[in-house]
């Protein structure tokens, strides 16, 4: 299918006209901060903005969602599944690099003997507009983990922002229905085109911010006793905004909520985060990673040491977000950096 | 003031003056700030060399509260051999003042640590001028003159630096770590405990005017976007119970979901559990992801105590802290009474 | 919470009446209590009585517990300052109500949800003074629906 | 492929206490839907994550044998949150299911073999679906010769004292019981666990090894082993960790990039070896 343009001053009729059939979460602001919400109203949409605070990914995996409810009748306990899985969902205006995280979680979810429900149904019901990233930040790394501020995977239709107007690509069969619909998209004039390969290429070329992550994975896998640990977990804090903005954690605690009073209650997940000492606790009072050190250790192992082996791909989509967020700056750029320099210490050694 | 010449002048004294601790012998690690990656950050950093001294800096981006790292030590902070080892930390008044607190409540031992006090003039709102700057990335920030300098690719702002403080550093009375007598503390720079700034509490005043609905508005409204990461607690140097209340579960006291009753109980306790002891450092706002806006709150604490019970914390490790204090006169005009 | 509807005698119509959750210290306000009803003195039935050994036990979280669990109102006791059966419990507790009462009204807690009272042994007639004081304010302020979670 | 989160509900048929202080319980759950009791395919050494609706969920392992008709059981130790609410149960209380999840005992490569079952306290109860499994009729014939040491804190602690005593009478398995210290009237072996496993002196010819109970139990023990020339290969743990979800998405359980819940709980101990030791 051809590229098609759409002004940005229509993005009300877009809104109009799929409101009916989706649920259409958006860029908005919230509280000065950029967030994907339900809107219905053109006016919270917000296109001008670098990357939401908190990840796209809280639309498919809220940091609180429902498994099941249930209601007690005597001894007898009823069970209700969530019938609003099958809800049609759109997601509009998301950065390839959280695009891509949907991939990561969809193989994770995916992955092994069990399925999680839950998101997978919500994930395939889910229409993702990608918008590629004119300007990353000096803390995207993008590129270094298989990533492109173009890239389109796991979008359903992908935005180019030319200034006034976005090309419209569609990218996958999803997408091509969809842009079917919009039958008033004008066709895209060859100077866009160019123009977009032009943007993509430019911006590409302003992230600074590389690393080999083969590397990083093989003096992972080789160090995982080594003091340089001490070092990165030093000055953490153990807030955990790291993992609660990460667009690819996953981890969650499973909690029952109860309305005691009219004898019903919900199973809900929530967030949960590796980096409290609370996570691994056992109800014995043993707990194996009790220290900083091991819960730091855990996080960056866990996204470059562990997914590569378990899922053949990093668990990083590199989108900076964690290295903003860590109000001690012990940020990602350097704790990688303390890693390589075990393997450029040990070169040495070796050359010696 | 001319902030950017003051601080050059604090950041070369205090690197002599670690410099000279460390010579001495007199503390065996300093625990200080130096630069960080990202324009509005500096990092915490702990030195055993003297010739790391030259990574310590100190400007108005020095926001963490250093006490932090004393409670519970971190591992650098204890030999296997010697046991706890002697910390030297650079201290605005906050942190000297959380120090005192903590050793108030027996949680350290300031024989066992070295306040280096440094006069502070108030850390940057940052994230203010993160949301006044909005969608854009800041690449450069500087202070000259009393301004606040934020460059970034294609746009240059200034805020007033006396407006963009953090907002309890506006109030802040107590700049420099108060000395107490029994340790005998530096500071770098001259030192007087106390500077003439008249504190009625007027910052609050309006919001403490208006209707419990409109009250409950506004603070719902400011908790709305707490994602409960908990980086206040972690980031506040007198939250370091093993086992917070929110974590409890037997029983369960409050719930842990993002649902506004959770969150709105989870702050209203902490900040119950922060009346008369919280230092006034800001550091859970500054920390906070997501920008969420706490220091009315710990005004409004700061107030209560200093009305009632005529207490500021952080001044006298020998005074107890008002919480487990009490006097016969207490106030009790909140008791219902006959008619 | 379910809502406590009571049919009115006189007329029929139905009234919403508050649900108080008391908090009683077992020295002096329980035994307060206690005389106020053997000595036949009416006290209004919105009361839940919680015997607490002293009102030091009194914890916040047992207060807010009670306002998320959607008690309208929530009433502490406890002996006079100076009477503590536990000589001070009292009046570190009084320090706590102090703090409590300002910051539930800073957060937008209607004042007058959350009660604090003296009341000794030998006070039936001031208990249920007190009592019919505390239910009347928390009728004026209506149901507490600002815990209520979504089902 | 139904959803993982969603419990098969149950109701509690009997319940047993199983010591002295009776903080340890076992539970005999009844399915409600005997479709779901036969879809409910599992080996020794498999778990579930129990739940009481309303008060919670926790991994427990499974303590029949799939030869127990009709039933399955839990052996509980009132500890935590929803233990706790499990010791406060009726009969006909409706408890939730789901499983059996993780990789029990692998019962097809422990045939022709010798097993040597090395269990401490309560943590006997995997253990004892193996051995009733094992000593079923049907599957007798598949194993070669059976040890059970088995060690507690004291006699009071003893679990499952009726089975034992059946299993005594019986010359096809042999039953060393002990406790840690001297008691009036204990006939038995007195002693660690691993003492008792280096007095018993276990062959390792053609043998494996099971071993559960504390970490310091597991520890010792494996160390005599050690001495009596076991290779790790043939020793096998079964591992506990904090768990939600149990099908390897809460991601707490993780050992390096191993999941105990998914790639476990069953490791031999040479496994063990490769992964960090954080568990």
């Amino acid at each position: 299918m051809d590229e098609k343009i759409f002004a940005k001053k229509d993005i009300g009729k877009l809104l109009e006209e799929l409101v009916p059939e989706y649920k259409f979460y958006s860029p908005t602001k919230i509280k000065g901060n950029i967030a994907f919400k339900e809107i219905t109203d053109v006016k919270e949409i917000e296109l001008d903005y670098l990357n939401s605070k908190v990840p796209p990914k809280d639309v498919l995996f809220p940091q609180k969602e429902i498994i099941f409810e249930y209601r007690y009748e005597g001894k007898d306990v009823i069970i209700e599944e969530r019938k609003d899985l099958e809800d049609k969902i759109l997601i509009f205006g998301v950065r390839p690099c959280d695009a891509y995280s949907f991939k990561l979680l969809e193989d994770f979810f995916a992955s092994g003997d069990f399925q999680d429900d839950i998101f997978l149904k919500k994930r395939e019901n889910a229409t993702i507009i990608g918008l590629g990233c004119n300007s990353p930040r000096q803390s995207c790394f993008c590129t270094s983990v298989g990533g492109h501020p173009f890239q389109k995977e796991s979008t359903d239709v992908f935005l180019s922002d030319l200034g006034d107007t976005y090309l419209v690509e569609a990218i996958s069969e999803k997408g091509e229905n969809l842009l079917k619909k919009l039958s008033w998209l004008a066709d895209a004039k060859k100077a866009d085109i160019e123009k977009s390969k032009e943007l993509a290429k430019q911006a590409e070329e302003s992230i600074t911010t590389k690393f080999d992550f083969d590397l990083v994975t093989k003096v992972l896998d080789e160090n995982f006793e080594h003091p340089v640990w001490q070092e990165i977990s030093e000055s953490c804090i153990g807030c955990s905004s790291c993992t609660f903005l990460c667009p690819t954690c996953t981890c969650f605690d499973v909690l029952d909520e109860n309305d005691e009073y009219n004898n019903r209650g919900r199973r809900i997940r929530i967030w949960d985060t590796c980096q409290s000492c609370l996570y691994t606790l056992e109800t014995s009072g043993h707990n194996p990673r009790p220290a900083k050190i091991q819960r730091c250790r855990n996080r960056i192992m866990h996204k470059f040491s562990y997914y590569p082996s378990n899922y053949d791909c990093l668990g990083c989509v590199g989108c900076g977000r964690c290295i903003t967020a860590c109000p001690v700056n012990n940020e990602l750029r350097l704790i990688i950096d303390k890693i390589l320099e075990i393997q450029e210490k040990n070169g040495e050694k070796v050359s010696a | 003031m001319g902030l950017e010449t003051e601080n050059k002048d604090i950041e070369t004294n205090l690197r002599e003056v670690a410099k000279g601790l460390l010579k001495d012998k007199k503390v065996d690690v300093i625990i200080g700030y130096m630069e960080g990656t990202l324009p509005m950050l500096s990092q915490p950093i702990i030195i055993d060399s003297e010739e790391d001294v030259d990574k310590l800096i100190w400007n108005n981006l020095c926001y963490v509260n250093l006490a932090k790292y004393l409670v519970p030590r971190v591992p650098k902070f204890v030999d296997s051999e010697k046991g706890n080892l002697k910390v030297g930390v650079v201290s605005k008044g906050c942190v000297g003042r959380a120090l005192i607190h903590l050793a108030s409540e027996n949680k350290i031992k300031l024989d066992e640590i070295k306040i280096i006090g440094i006069p502070c003039n108030g850390v940057v709102n940052r994230q203010r001028i993160e949301m006044e700057i909005g969608e854009k990335e800041i690449l450069e920030v500087s202070v000259s003159g009393n301004n606040v300098i934020v460059k970034g690719k294609d746009f240059e702002k200034e805020f007033p630096f006396d407006e963009y403080m953090n907002d309890l550093c506006k109030t802040c009375k107590i700049r420099k770590p108060p000395l107490v007598s029994k340790s005998p503390d530096l500071c770098v720079g001259e030192c007087e405990e106390y500077s003439n700034i008249v504190d009625d509490f007027s910052d609050i005043a309006e919001f403490e005017a208006l209707t419990p609905e409109e009250k409950w508005n506004q603070i719902t409204e400011e908790l709305s976007v707490c994602t409960r990461c908990y980086a206040c607690r972690e980031a506040c140097p007198m939250c370091y119970c093993n086992l917070c209340f929110v974590d409890q579960n037997k029983p369960v006291w409050f719930g842990k979901t993002t649902d506004l009753p959770d969150v709105f109980v989870y702050h209203l306790i902490r900040a119950m559990h922060m009346a008369g002891r919280c230092v006034a450092c800001g550091a859970c706002s500054l920390v906070c992801p997501m920008g969420i806006d706490l220091n009315k709150i710990n005004r409004k604490l700061e107030k209560i105590v200093k009305e009632r019970f005529d207490f500021t914390s952080g001044l006298d490790p020998d005074v107890l802290p008002p919480m487990v204090d009490f006097k016969m006169e207490d106030a009790q005009e909140f008791m219902l009474e006959e008619d | 919470m379910t809502e406590e509807v009571v049919e009115s005698k006189q007329d029929g119509s139905k009234k919403w009446e508050p649900k108080i959750i008391a908090f009683l210290c077992n020295w002096c306000s329980y035994a307060g209590a206690d005389l106020a009803g053997v000595s036949r003195i009416q006290y209004p039935p919105n009361i839940r009585i919680v015997r607490v050994p002293c009102s030091g036990r009194i914890n916040a979280y047992f207060i807010i517990k009670s306002l998320t669990d959607g008690w309208d109102g929530v009433l502490i006791s406890g002996c006079h300052p100076g009477d503590c059966h536990y000589i001070s419990g009292n009046l570190v507790a009084r320090r706590r109500f102090a703090i409590l009462k300002e910051l539930l009204e800073f957060f937008g807690i209607e004042p007058g949800r959350v009660n604090f009272m003296w009341a000794s042994a030998a006070e039936g007639e001031r208990f249920a003074v007190l009592v019919r004081k505390a239910t009347e304010i928390v009728k004026k302020l209506g149901p507490n629906t600002k815990f209520e979670k979504k089902w | 492929m139904p959803n993982p989160y969603i419990p098969i509900l149950t109701k509690v048929k009997s319940m047993v206490s199983e010591n002295n202080v009776n903080d340890i319980k076992t539970f005999e759950l009844e399915f409600v839907n005997n479709e779901e009791y036969k879809a409910f395919d599992y080996i020794p050494g498999q778990f579930a994550e129990i739940s009481i609706i309303g008060k919670g969920e926790c991994p427990i392992g499974i303590a029949s044998s799939p030869t127990e008709e009709g039933t399955i059981k839990f052996t509980i130790k009132k500890m935590g949150t929803v233990t706790s609410a499990f010791h406060n149960c009726e009969i006909g209380d409706t408890i939730g299911i789901r499983g059996p999840l993780g990789n029990g005992w692998p019962m097809e490569e422990l045939k022709g073999k010798n097993i040597v079952v090395i269990g401490g306290g309560f943590a006997f109860s995997t253990l004892r679906s193996l051995i009733l499994y094992v000593l079923d009729e049907k599957h007798r014939k598949d194993y070669g010769d059976i040890t059970v040491i088995y060690g507690n804190r004291n006699s009071g602690e003893l679990l499952y004292r009726d089975i034992l005593e059946e299993w005594e009478k019986r010359d096809d398995i042999k039953i060393v019981l002990t406790i840690d210290s001297e008691e009036e009237s204990w006939t038995r072996k007195v002693g660690y666990v691993a003492a008792v496993v280096k007095e018993v002196a276990p062959s390792s010819e053609n043998a494996v090894a099971v071993v559960c109970g504390p970490p310091i139990m597991i520890k010792t023990a494996q160390n005599e082993l050690g001495k009596l020339n076991w290779k790790d290969e043939q020793i096998l743990n079964s591992l506990e960790m904090r768990m939600k979800c149990g099908i390897g998405k809460c991601g707490r359980c993780n050992i390096g990039d191993k999941f105990v819940c998914i790639d476990g709980p069953v490791f031999s101990l040479a496994e063990l070896k490769t992964m960090p030791k954080e568990h």
